[in-house]
């Protein structure tokens, strides 16, 4: 690098960068049919990427509300004092692993047991005299990963009644909600490797189309960087532009998803279209800009060894 | 300035395109280089730019051995002369004027210079009014000239030209000729392969022969020398 | 097509048509570079098709089993006799949206009603002198969009003390189900418009990169389809070698998820590998061929015009 | 044979190359034509192929209007002669070979015919050894020699040469002039643009000279007649 950039920057004058600006974007003009396939290519690529990611973004979202939903649930003893609960409680919040704790008073169990019933409700009239329904804390942890060791902490905790923390299905949800995020993440990298390999094909066809230009240059005397120039910017401009369709493509069709969601379908509220398209725009300009540059360089190497 | 020491070149096909060639050219020499089709005489001129390299053998250019020459020194080295393609070689997505330009620009002149020169060049090969056209636009005989005049634009100290008057009408080969004496006589070495009989004939300037890779003559004021 | 075909089954020879298979094969080879940017592109641009099946197609296998659960309950009034009951249940039989039915007696409900109490299920005990849960029958309709039709039917029928059929959730679930299919639908739509347009552009360039040579066999004299004929030859071969090899990595590809969520994630049962990969085997196939030989015929067009 | 009627071409730069050309060449004739580098003799050939449409004016080949050919007929058209570009325009992933036989090819001559013909048209040009050898691998004149040697491959009526020997030395020119005197005695009509002044000369065929697009001369056995 260092003795690149020597070569380079003692040698290159303004002037000189400026002729290459205008020369790359006159090849683009030129070579207008390669031109076009490159920016669709790269649209397309980073299109199908972005479609991928918003999904995957939408559904680890999901998964951790999921997540979220998973709870302990600790039972008091009946003889429990008010005194006595509020030192369980704070020995529970010591507990690093543990986000949030609640309590349900007896009478709490008993209202949610009967909306349990629904229709069945009456049922439980009886009870209402003498409560056989528990007190309990209801607690939250931070990763599904920490549920076990947690709770089998509060139940070996004096006026503990008992401890219900659903491990035989925790274990199942939680290989799951593994499972799809390695899922999504191996399909980003592959989605994003084949994006690359798509564009870099392509950058490469069209500067293969110049290798006798490239040849005649050299014959003539003009060094590897006079060459290299203006094709790293136009590979550049190439990459951005299609990245720039790409970007407009995701952005009007998520927001329209979005909208269909929140009015026809309601349960999901999907990620907002602003946040990600954003985010999204600042990394696939630059996936863009660096793609097409990087390729175009590689791409030259082998008709510049001449 | 030139000085070839028993150059071979065999192409990959096994063919003995020149085979233990000495000859030295000096400076300011005006030097044909004649020869039957397939003689061996783009082969010489290929292996003095360092498009192909010799098999054997080795070549001297202003005191640097051209075999030696680093990938960074290559450009630099050919930047030292002008050249004119037999194919031309013309750049096909540029106009005329730019592909005279472009010959200027790499070796980064100012755009002023460029645009004097360009100029210039192009009424000496009588095509200013070609300047805006693209090669595939032009006849055989004015891409000739824009060659030439894409050769001559950075005033070289040695010129090149392989079969350069092929494709123009005697009229315009002369002046071509004449324009390449008096560089000539301004100091510049030129090394011509061609065919053209009558040019050569009339020139009397040194002529070297080849004929199946092999020198089979070389002389001073010489003739072309090939009719049967 | 009828004038095409006349010029050239009319015209040509089967040595020709040989001449035609070879120069195709010969320049697939002496293109390499482009040959392996085609290749690869339709490789690429299939296997991520590929992914996008298979998963849409497991997604809307477990949507479909969602789809199963979804059941209508018809409770019975307490005087209904065993002679009445039978009569109700081939009365329902006879609504064609029914795809199955199941009789609950209140000891079965009872049963049920303990079990979902779990822990609590002695809160349960004095039911069982007086059982006050009715007896039910359960219906599974054919598609979830007829619940409600049916439940109607069901609830005027004599003897049905009441019919519960979820419909308050059924709606959410039924938007859900729908949007996940149009999604899947559009998702396959958009990304096998965008592979055939990344496959078409890519030979565009390789047939781009020729038009000299095209341009020339046109001055020499060379028919159209002299032209067309090894083109269109070429075009499939690439289309059929990179079918081929996204062919080959989904197999391999999705077995090993099939057995990785086999051992591991167990809850999922996912398609088996072969099923789905012996009918997309045929249908990339045909796809490569088609796509390739197309994009070929259509980016030779504009060189021809001369 | 031949008969251009008021024919002109103007080109889309507004460049006039051909104004208001009438001339008829018979069945037979031996036609040099010649003129200085632009005056529009590739033009010329270049509307008898039809590989570019006049402007104005009408152009027969064998009692057919070029221009109202449809794009169907073309090809038939264009296999009714044999055709030496100015710039060669071999098939450059083809050997010599396959370059010559691909002119057989596309008139679907026997495998047995364009083996033969191939062979003895490459001894005549004397590139015999040269046969699968790609195109740039071969010099500038050996390049010259296959595009004529597939010219003549189809065994033609009327033969096209634009410029067919300028890269060639006067040796091998002349065995080629005689070459196709020979081919013209048997009955071919040939046509050639070049600028040779000696083969021009020496010959003492029809010559039509162009100048700046008009027709200034056509002279039976003519000379070249530009010696300034
Ligand atoms: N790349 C190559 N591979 C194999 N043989 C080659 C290659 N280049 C040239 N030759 C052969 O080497 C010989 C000399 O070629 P060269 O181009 O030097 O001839 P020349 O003297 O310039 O001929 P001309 O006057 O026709 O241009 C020829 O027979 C040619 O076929
Ligand atoms: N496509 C084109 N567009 C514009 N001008 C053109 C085009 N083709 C040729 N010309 C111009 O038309 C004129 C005649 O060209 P033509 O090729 O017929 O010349 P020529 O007689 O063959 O010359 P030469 O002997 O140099 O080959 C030239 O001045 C050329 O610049
Ligand atoms: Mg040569
Ligand atoms: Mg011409």
């Amino acid at each position: 690098m260092s003795e690149i950039s020597k070569e380079v920057f003692t040698v290159m004058k303004i002037k000189t960068f400026k002729y290459f600006f205008k020369e790359s974007i006159s090849n683009i003009i030129k070579n207008r049919v390669m031109s076009f396939a490159s920016i669709t290519t790269v649209a397309a690529a980073l299109f199908v990427l972005g479609i991928f990611m918003l999904l995957v973004a939408n559904v680890n979202k999901m998964v951790t509300s999921v997540e979220d939903k998973v709870e302990i649930k600790a039972f008091l003893n009946d003889d429990v004092t008010t005194l006595k609960q509020n030192e369980i409680e704070s020995e529970i919040k010591k507990i690093p692993a543990v986000k949030s704790i609640v309590f349900e008073s007896k009478e709490d169990a008993l209202e949610k047991f009967k909306n349990q019933l629904g229709e069945n409700k009456d049922l439980a009239n009886g009870l209402d005299l003498k409560n056989p329904l528990p007190a309990s804390f209801i607690i939250k942890v931070d990763k599904v990963e920490n549920v076990a060791d947690t709770s089998n902490k509060i139940a070996k905790m004096e006026g503990i009644y008992k401890v219900k923390d659903g491990r035989d299905i925790l274990d199942k949800v939680i290989r799951v909600i593994n499972f799809i995020k390695a899922s999504s993440l191996a399909l980003i990298v592959i989605l994003g490797a084949v994006g690359i390999f798509l564009i870099s094909n392509t950058i490469r066809l069209t500067v293969y189309a110049r290798k006798k230009e490239i040849g005649i240059m050299k014959y003539i005397g003009a060094t590897d960087w006079f060459i290299r120039w203006p094709f790293l910017f136009e590979g550049m401009f190439l990459g951005l532009f299609g990245a720039i369709i790409s970007i407009l493509l995701l952005k009007f069709g998520y927001s329209y998803v979005v909208k269909v969601v929140a009015t026809d379908v309601v349960i999901f509220s999907l990620i907002p279209a602003e946040y990600i398209i954003n985010t999204l725009a600042w990394q696939f300009s630059i996936v863009g800009i660096v793609i097409g540059g990087l390729g175009s360089l590689i791409s030259l190497r082998r008709f510049l060894v001449l | 300035m030139i000085k070839f020491s028993n150059v071979s070149k065999v192409y990959k096909n096994n063919h003995i395109a020149l085979s233990n060639v000495s000859v030295t050219i000096n400076r300011g020499d005006f030097v044909f280089l004649v020869g039957p089709s397939g003689a061996g005489k783009s082969t010489f001129i290929k292996l003095l730019l360092r498009e192909i390299e010799p098999t054997s053998g080795e070549i001297i250019v202003n005191n640097v051995d051209v075999q030696k020459l680093t990938r960074k020194q290559i450009p630099m080295y050919r930047r030292s002369f002008g050249i004119v393609f037999q194919d031309f070689r013309l750049l096909s997505d540029k106009t005329v004027y730019e592909n005279i330009a472009f010959a200027m620009q790499i070796v980064e002149a100012s755009s002023r210079d460029i645009k004097k020169r360009v100029n210039q060049m192009l009424s000496l090969v009588g095509l200013s009014n070609k300047a805006n056209m693209y090669p595939h636009q032009l006849s055989g005989g004015e891409q000739q000239r824009v060659a030439l005049a894409r050769a001559l634009a950075n005033n070289p100290k040695l010129l090149i030209c392989d079969e350069p008057t092929g494709n123009l009408d005697p009229e315009t080969a002369w002046g071509i000729m004449e324009l390449l004496n008096d560089i000539n006589l301004s100091g510049t070495t030129i090394l011509m392969a061609t065919h053209a009989k009558d040019v050569v004939d009339k020139m009397k300037k040194r002529v070297i022969a080849i004929e199946k890779g092999v020198i089979v003559r070389d002389q001073q004021r010489g003739v072309y020398g090939y009719e049967d």
